[in-house]
């Protein structure tokens, strides 16, 4: 294996190393921590439109009952993680760099846990291929890589585009996060079981599971679940961040490139992340739709650092609370990994699907410090998986160029942050990115509704336009009506001048 | 002296003959672009470009006499369009400064007149006779007419609300 | 301020033919490396300018478009040969230190810029005073540049000046040090050169206008 | 074949006519903001420079040393430059528009770029033949396009660059032209004889 | 509210001060080596060099506002180092300052500081003295190692510099290029005059003319193979350079060994070496591309093979440094690597 | 005069239009050649003048009563071509003057040598050159009195090997910094000489009035 890894270094000319800190937790099986005091459950955990609320406060729930409906093709639902009563529906602080609120809706447990009645399935290998994705698209089930990408719709491509392979990313290459590891190693049945399903709803022949090669235990047991099954290879990864992004592990493992702006599924492989297939697994034979997920609690700051499956919507300060709170200054809250995790505004945020870590990281390790000029010295492109030019592409959006740097690449660029990981000089290059792609956004956004504001105002035209005539044809009509009667009074008169005497020529003035 | 000034004159007769034919036989009508300048002003005719309406902007942008930023509705995009199209270079400073803005009614004060509702050239604002008004954030350009018009000052511009939707990165702070 | 002030002004200093457009590159780099080439470059480019100026703009109803530009060029091109061959035959030694410059005032673009920018719609006074103006500022320019250049690379400033004024302006020459940077009074001394001086000239105006001691352009 | 070969590389990069000769300043520092539209003026000065090597050598020869005319030189030479620059211009943008997209705009700057006219008039000095005539003509374009385009390019990076206030625009880009002519200094006294 | 911290929340702990503080590791053998050779003189003008290049970067900070503190990191004194290298190593102290004036005003700070600059500030600055003043940048000694008792002691050698005292006939010497190019223009044949003076430049050890920190060449590879072990600067630049150098010269020597020095002259003769490790791989001039930095290499090279060879003056690499700086950011324009999913390979394969 | 509406009518037709360049034309030419006639003989003048100045400086003042500005005749020294101007007094030769040039450091550098029948240097100057100011420049007698020192030399003082700059072991003073250039005017005044020595009886034999 140490010459695979060496010439694996030599081949890859992309990617970091960035401190792994996964001796924390990887030794630190899942453990459930108890429900927590209240649970808010933000009605976007998922990329598409948000769910719509179907209960109302003061109402009670069961474990399992439908809290939000999916609108929409892209979206999915929302599920009561307990039984308990609605508090509230509104706008809660969520996990993101903004601070800003969304629409969640806020459960209080009441600590009995029931459940609704769920309709379980013993063989789901026995169910068409489209039944599995209606199941889980009902279970609310979304990638739990981070994409958090309603895991139905990606099952659904294999109509689209014949899909030849699907790909379990156990990769991980996140530093601190072991809940892929954990899961591999706890459940590889559940992983093997899942990935088959979906397979089987992609139509997909061949199943490659994806392990960084430090992970040798998860590679053990997933090598032993899948023995039974031909169809599935296990294949281990060299070890550098960002190995587990579609595009880097599509192109490590099939030695296909997906075209830019594409989907995997364009060249026949759809990625999942292996918690999402044990996931499934779960879903598809209990019925109970996704309502917990494994977090990994870690970081320097965390008393005692460790996986636990989490109810979604309890509170990040929960969370740590329950690891013992924290013991040094943290300088940093992040949620999901250190490379592409968000910096939490506070704790009171709730754990969503997507949140694969909590991490309290204290200030050695968070890095940061004020940037310094580029000196070009190209490591941030030496490192970039897709090839780009990151220093160039920052250069251009600071000098408010930023359609420039679409024109060199960044639209393609995955946002993965090795560049700034390693950038001397410390520039918070993906943070340039992330700036540029918004206001990129914004512009669009304004385009559109300049667009629309040209139809708006023809449309407007229109209608004066039609308000006119049909006031000028009202006028008109009441104008010939007024005369019609004129006239009729005329004709009378007329009529009974007629029968005195002829007054012809005056009618017709 | 002779052989000079003949020789030369001569020369240039000939030169002038050829280019005088060539300036009316290789004669090029210049290009429509005064409409199709129109054609990508957002038509709203609000004249907050100070021209009445947006064919004025687009003729006094053809012969080069406004800014490309001149048209505020149309914002950054417009203007960086507009430059591409003429050939000229965008500052943007001047406009990226300037915060989208929408109008909004405070229904208290509304009495209903419909004169904000006339004036709106996007037809944004709804309501009728005697009804209390609303703006649809999606059709407000915020060109401000309603608010000059509203007689009890009920309209009023605000900042666009930043959502999670349309939230974004700021730009990082230096270096 | 009166149109005749103006013109003045933008001619010498805000809408200086070298400083501000950067027209006329080619001598204002080329004949510079001594403070009097500059100002003898200056002042011959300066009579072609007047002259162009007036004549142009005294037949500028005359002139069809399409050959504006031949017309133009011609009677500046025979301004310049005026110039040369009295030079030549007046002032030789002038004549053997500007050498190929003096016909190049022809192509000076900054001549043909003016006559088609200023001169052509302008009445003939007006005309004759923005040559004037612009001729001066451009000597200024070049005198400036020249100086720079000499003191730096050769530790002089108007060395033969009495070649070009006559002997009696001898003293003029002034001798500060022996050796220099030689590098100035080379090609890339000159882009340096005319680099600092705007730079200055920017660094200039900006603390000015800080300061606000420019009464408001409109007065 | 090889003189040739040398007379070009000699023209273009030791006495390179902007660097060295300075001359041709103007469109060097004014259309060199962009790559593309360096190149295009390099191309189109490239056009007329051929052009008028041949012509005034044909004038000279034909016309001004036969009856001593000397002093016509510069009337008649910038006189059959205009005309011909005009010219081209003009039936180039009737007969093809998309080459004078690219190269047309930058054509009358060219009647008033001293290059043109400097060889020209350098060419009678040296006395060349008119194959020199040419070849000189060809290198003196072949070393404008290149400095164009270095100069160019480095313009273009400068855009990023946070050059302080008072030296942003013109004066950087001269501090730029001035470097570039120190590094083509290290050309001179360069013989491949 | 404060800027929210973008992603990632983690660093490799690099900075650019470590860089450039590796690169000063990784010079001073070379550098020690050189104030050796060359004694008290050379270890005063390297101190003035270094020390006025601070204080002009510390005056351009503040001039422009300071806001960015770019003094602590040490790309100045580097500049001001390498400088000092490529200079002659008894360089009167008017030198050292002018030089650094140029390196860190004209060709640094004038394009707003570190990493702005499109030309090599060493170079600019060594290219603006050798055409200022080229009696004093040719004034090369012999080498007079420290505790030979021929070159002045401390307080002697300072007031040399200071006064810029000319050397003594004794102990100048012409270096080899020098001196080739002082034949060829003679029309002597190389082949008589040169068997004496190459036999000391190839050993690479040192012991003969040349600015201070060029003679000692196995030194200057070493502190190569340290950067580039260190991830500091890739070989690439440096290989193609001496290819770019070593190949026309091998071919031209075979043919015309008379006036053409051999590949192992030119190669360790003059600046190639220091040029090829510590010059041409400075990042903030060079292209950005494999490919690009493969052309910036073998186009310096070649280009100073040209000059030494054809053009007036004995030694090139600095010409030919700044040559290619103003073509980086057309080869990097042209050398733009492919963007994944774009291109050839992209879409179905395998 | 032409109406101001006539005027408006003519000008966009192309007769007018090649008429009006053909008269700017026809006006610039004639006025260049009146003032080419005006200024032809102060222009030949102020170059006899040149060229009289600068044989002054190599020729002692009595040594002739001729012109030799006007006394010339052409030859050529491997390639170079030479002016010959003779001075004589009373018609009999009494030195001469050569007009050559050679390939300094920056270019042609054009000199002037003059040389007594006893085949001695009378003199030397230079009349241009495009030397680097400050380090070739020094052979202009104004910056420095180096060529001087040829006055009063012969083929064989010094020695023929001896006529060579220091540096390549003449007598020669080289400027520091610069050898090209010195090493160039050397070589020059020597060709002078020899070619002075081989051909001067054929000059003087060629009688002039
Ligand atoms: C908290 C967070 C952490 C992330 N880190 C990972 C990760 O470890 N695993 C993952 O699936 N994707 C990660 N990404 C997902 C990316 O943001 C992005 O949505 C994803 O790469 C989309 O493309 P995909 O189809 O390749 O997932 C992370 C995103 C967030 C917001
Ligand atoms: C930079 C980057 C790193 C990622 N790392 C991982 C990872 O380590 N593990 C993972 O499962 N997904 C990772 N992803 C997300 C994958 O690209 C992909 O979206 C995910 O595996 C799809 O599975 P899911 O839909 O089941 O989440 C990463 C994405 C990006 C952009
Ligand atoms: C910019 C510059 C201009 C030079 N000009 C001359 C010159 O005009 N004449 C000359 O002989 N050498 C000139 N040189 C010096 C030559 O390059 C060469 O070094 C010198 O002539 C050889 O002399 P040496 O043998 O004394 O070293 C110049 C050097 C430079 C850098
Ligand atoms: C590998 C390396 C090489 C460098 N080489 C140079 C150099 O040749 N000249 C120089 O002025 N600075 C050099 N520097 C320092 C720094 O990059 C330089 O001061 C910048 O050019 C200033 O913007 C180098 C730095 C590094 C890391
Ligand atoms: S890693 Fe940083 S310093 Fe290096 S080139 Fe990239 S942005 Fe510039
Ligand atoms: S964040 Fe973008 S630019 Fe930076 S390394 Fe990742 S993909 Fe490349
Ligand atoms: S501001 Fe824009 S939309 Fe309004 S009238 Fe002017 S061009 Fe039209
Ligand atoms: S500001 Fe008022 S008038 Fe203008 S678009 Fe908005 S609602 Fe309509
Ligand atoms: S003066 Fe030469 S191009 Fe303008």
């Amino acid at each position: 294996m140490g010459f695979r890894d060496l010439m694996d270094e030599v081949k890859l000319r992309w990617g970091v190393h960035p401190a792994g800190h996964k001796a924390l937790t990887s030794e630190c099986a899942i453990e459930c921590m108890p429900l927590p005091e209240r649970l808010t459950l933000p009605l976007a955990q998922h990329i598409g439109a948000p769910a719509r609320p179907v209960v109302t406060p003061g109402q009670r729930v069961l474990r399992g009952q439908l809290l939000a409906e999916a609108v929409g093709a892209v979206s999915s639902p929302v599920h009561a993680p307990s039984s308990g009563r609605i508090v509230d529906i509104g706008d809660y602080p969520v996990a993101h760099p903004s601070g800003l609120t969304a629409a969640a809706i806020v459960l209080k447990p009441d600590g009995l846990d029931e459940a609704v009645d769920f309709a379980d399935c013993d063989d789901p290998h026995g169910l068409e291929p489209a039944e599995i994705a209606r199941r889980v698209a009902a279970g609310g089930v979304v990638g739990l890589g981070g994409a958090t990408f309603p895991a139905a719709v990606k099952l659904g491509l294999g109509r689209r585009n014949p899909v030849q392979t699907l790909l379990l990313n156990g990769g991980e290459c996140e530093p601190y996060l072991t809940c892929d590891d954990r899961t591999m190693r706890e459940r590889p049945e559940a992983v093997i079981d899942g990935a088959r399903l979906m397979a089987r709803a992609l139509g997909a022949e061949a199943i490659v599971i994806g392990i960084e090669r430090n992970k040798p235990a998860a590679m053990v047991a997933m090598q032993s679940a899948a023995a039974a099954h031909p169809e599935i290879s296990v294949r281990g990864l060299p070890a550098r961040y960002p190995m587990g992004s579609e595009k880097q592990l599509v192109h490590f493992l099939t030695a296909v490139e997906v075209p830019a702006g594409g989907l995997s599924a364009e060249v026949g492989v759809v990625v999942h992340n292996v918690g999402t297939a044990a996931e499934i697994s779960r879903v598809l034979r209990t019925g109970e739709p996704l309502t917990h997920r494994a977090v990994t609690v870690s970081g320097a700051a965390i008393a005692r650092p460790t996986n636990l499956r989490v109810a979604i919507g309890t509170a990040v300060s929960a969370v740590i609370a329950h690891c013992g709170g924290v013991r040094r200054d943290v300088a940093r809250y992040v949620m999901g990994g250190p490379m592409m995790g968000m910096l939490l505004p506070g704790t009171e945020v709730p754990v969503v699907k997507g949140s694969s870590g909590v991490l309290a990281l204290v200030a050695d390790e968070a890095g940061g410090g004020e940037a310094s000029p580029c000196i070009r010295c190209t490591r941030c492109a030496g490192v970039c998986p897709i090839g780009l030019l990151p220093f160039e592409m920052a250069a251009r959006i600071r000098a408010g160029k930023s359609e420039a740097a679409v024109d060199i690449g960044l639209k393609d660029c995955i946002g993965c942050g090795s560049c700034a990981y390693t950038c001397p000089a410390k520039i918070p290059l993906s943070h340039y990115f992330s700036f540029a792609k918004g206001s990129l956004a914004a512009a669009e956004r304004a385009r559109l509704k300049n667009e629309s504001i040209g139809k708006l105002t023809a449309a407007r035209s229109a209608r004066l336009e039609r308000e006119a005539q049909e006031k000028a044809e009202a006028a008109a009509r009441r104008k010939a009506e007024r005369e019609a009667a004129k006239r009729d009074a005329a004709r009378a008169v007329a009529a009974e001048a007629a029968a005195g005497r002829p007054q012809d020529s005056q009618v017709s003035a | 002296m002779l052989i000079a000034v003949t020789s030369l004159t001569l020369i240039a007769g000939c030169l002038g003959l050829i280019l005088g034919f060539a300036a009316r036989r290789f004669h090029v009508e210049p290009p429509e672009t005064v409409s199709e300048i129109e054609a990508m002003l957002p038509g709203s005719q609000c004249g907050q470009c100070g021209f009445p309406g947006c064919g004025g902007a687009a003729a006094a942008l053809a012969e080069g006499s406004a800014p490309v930023t001149l048209c505020p509705p149309g914002g950054p995009a417009l203007a960086r369009a507009l430059a591409e199209k003429l050939g000229v270079a965008a500052d943007l400073g001047a406009m990226a400064e300037h915060e989208p803005t929408i109008a909004t009614v405070r229904e208290e004060i509304c009495i209903g007149c419909t004169k904000c509702f006339k004036e709106c050239p996007t037809d944004a604002i709804q309501g009728a006779m005697k009804q209390i008004h609303s703006v649809m954030k999606e059709a407000c350009t915020g060109c401000g007419k309603c608010a000059d018009i509203c007689p009890t000052e009920a309209v009023s511009l605000v900042p666009l609300p930043t959502t999670l939707g349309n939230w974004r990165w700021r730009a990082p702070a230096c270096a | 301020m009166s149109t005749y002030r103006k013109i003045l002004r933008e001619g010498l200093w805000d809408n200086n033919m070298i400083a501000s457009q950067l027209l006329a590159m080619c001598p204002a780099m080329a004949v510079t490396a001594t403070a009097t080439n500059g100002l003898g470059m200056g002042l011959a480019t300066t009579a072609v300018l007047v002259a162009s100026n007036t004549l142009v703009s005294s037949i500028r109803h005359l002139v069809p478009s399409a050959v504006r530009i031949p017309i133009f060029i011609v009677l500046i091109a025979s301004l310049v040969t005026l110039v040369d061959l009295a030079l030549n035959a007046w002032l030789h030694e002038l004549y053997k230190v500007l050498g190929l410059f003096i016909a190049l005032i022809v192509v000076n673009c900054g001549i043909l810029g003016r006559a088609e920018s200023f001169a052509s719609r302008s009445s003939v006074p007006r005309a004759a005073l923005d040559g004037l103006a612009m001729g001066l500022g451009f000597t200024l320019a070049m005198v400036a540049i020249g100086a720079v250049r000499e003191v730096i690379g050769s530790g002089s400033l108007f060395a033969q000046a009495q070649l070009l004024l006559g002997p009696a302006f001898g003293f003029l020459e002034l001798r500060l040090f022996d050796g220099g940077a030689l590098l100035m009074v080379l090609p890339p001394g000159g882009f340096l050169v005319l680099g600092g001086l705007l730079a200055a000239k920017r660094a200039l105006e900006g603390a000015r206008r800080r300061r606000g001691v420019v009464v408001a352009q409109s007065a | 074949m090889s003189e040739f070969l040398v007379l070009l590389l000699t023209t273009a990069l030791v006495n390179n006519v902007v660097l060295v000769k300075f001359l041709g300043l103007c469109p060097f520092l004014g259309v060199s903001k962009k790559l593309d539209a360096a190149i295009g003026m390099g191309l189109a000065t490239t056009f007329v420079l051929t052009l008028a090597s041949a012509a005034s050598w044909m004038l000279e020869q034909w016309l001004l040393q036969p009856f001593g005319l000397g002093y016509l030189r510069i009337v008649s030479f910038i006189l059959v430059i205009a005309a011909a620059v005009q010219f081209v211009e003009l039936a180039m943008r009737k007969f093809s528009p998309e080459l004078h997209q690219v190269l047309g705009i930058y054509l009358p700057l060219i009647t008033t770029n001293c290059a043109v006219l400097g060889v020209a008039l350098l060419n009678v000095q040296e006395g060349s033949d008119f194959l020199h005539a040419l070849l000189y003509g060809v290198g003196s374009a072949a070393g404008f396009t290149l400095v164009m385009a270095m100069f160019a390019g480095v313009r273009e990076r400068l855009e990023l660059a946070t050059v302080p206030a008072s030296f942003a625009g013109a004066p950087i880009a001269l501090v730029t032209a001035g470097l570039l002519s120190l590094a083509f200094m290290g050309f001179s006294g360069l013989r491949l004889d | 509210m404060t800027a929210p911290q973008h992603s990632p929340h983690a660093h490799d702990g690099g900075s650019v001060g470590r860089v450039m503080a590796q690169v000063m590791l990784a010079l001073t053998p070379v550098t020690l080596w050189g104030f050796y050779l060359f004694g008290w003189p050379a270890i005063w003008m390297w101190l003035i060099t270094v020390g006025s290049a601070m204080l002009f970067e510390l005056a351009c900070l503040r001039l422009g506002g300071g806001g960015r503190a770019t003094l602590g990191d040490g790309s100045a004194a580097l500049a001001g180092w390498l400088l000092a290298l490529t200079l002659p190593p008894w360089s009167p102290w008017w030198i050292a300052v002018i030089g650094s004036f140029v390196a860190i005003c004209i060709a640094k700070h004038a394009y707003g500081g570190l990493g702005q600059n499109p030309f090599n500030p060493a170079m600019v600055a060594r290219v603006a003295l050798l055409i200022s003043f080229p009696l004093e940048m040719t004034q090369w000694v012999a080498p007079a190692p420290m505790f030979s008792g021929l070159g002045p002691d401390p307080v002697a050698a300072l007031e040399r510099l200071l006064f810029s005292t000319p050397i003594p006939d004794a102990l100048t010497s012409a270096t080899l290029l020098g001196q080739v190019k002082a034949e060829a223009s003679r029309g002597v044949d190389l082949l008589a005059s040169l068997p004496a003076l190459g036999a000391g430049v190839s050993d690479g050890v040192g012991h003969h003319a040349g600015s201070l920190g060029e003679t000692g060449s196995w030194l200057i590879l070493g502190g190569g193979l340290f950067l580039v072990y260190r991830g500091v600067i890739g070989w690439l630049v440096p290989v193609a350079l001496v290819t770019g150098l070593a190949v026309p010269a091998a071919i031209a020597h075979a043919i015309d060994p008379a006036h053409h020095l051999s590949a192992l002259h030119q190669v360790f003769a003059g600046a190639a070496l220091l040029g090829a490790v510590f010059i041409a791989t400075d990042p903030v001039s060079s292209p950005a591309s494999a490919v690009g930095k493969l052309i910036y290499g073998l186009a310096i090279g070649f280009l100073t093979w040209v000059i030494r060879s054809f053009a007036g003056f004995p030694e090139g690499l600095a010409f030919a440094v700044l040559l290619m700086n103003a073509c980086v950011p057309i080869i990097d324009r042209f050398t733009r690597p492919r963007i994944y999913g774009h291109g050839a390979t992209a879409g179905r394969g395998a | 005069m032409i109406g101001h509406q006539t005027l408006e009518r003519l000008r966009p037709t192309i007769p007018f239009q090649a008429s009006m360049l053909a008269l700017t034309v026809m006006l610039a030419s004639a006025a260049l050649s009146v003032a080419d006639r005006a200024t032809r003989q102060p222009i030949a003048d102020a170059v006899a003048r040149d060229t009289r100045a600068s044989l002054a400086q190599v020729l002692p003042p009595d040594s002739f009563d001729n012109d030799p500005a006007a006394d010339v005749l052409d030859t050529s020294d491997g390639g170079m071509p030479v002016t010959v101007h003779v001075a004589r007094k009373s018609g009999v030769p009494t030195a001469v003057v050569l007009a050559t040039s050679t390939r300094g450091y920056a270019g042609e550098i054009g000199l002037v040598v003059g040389i007594s029948r006893e085949q001695r240097v009378l003199g030397v100057r230079v009349t241009r050159h495009s030397e680097t100011p400050g380090l070739g420049d020094k052979i202009e007698i104004a910056k420095s009195d180096w060529v001087a020192s040829f006055a009063g030399r012969h083929l064989s003082d010094p020695e023929t090997a001896k006529w060579a700059v220091r540096k390549d072991g003449g007598v020669f003073d080289q400027f520091a910094g610069a050898t090209i250039t010195p090493r160039a005017v050397v070589a020059a005044v020597k060709r002078c000489l020899v070619l002075y020595r081989s051909e001067h009886e054929q000059w003087f034999s060629v009688r002039k009035p």
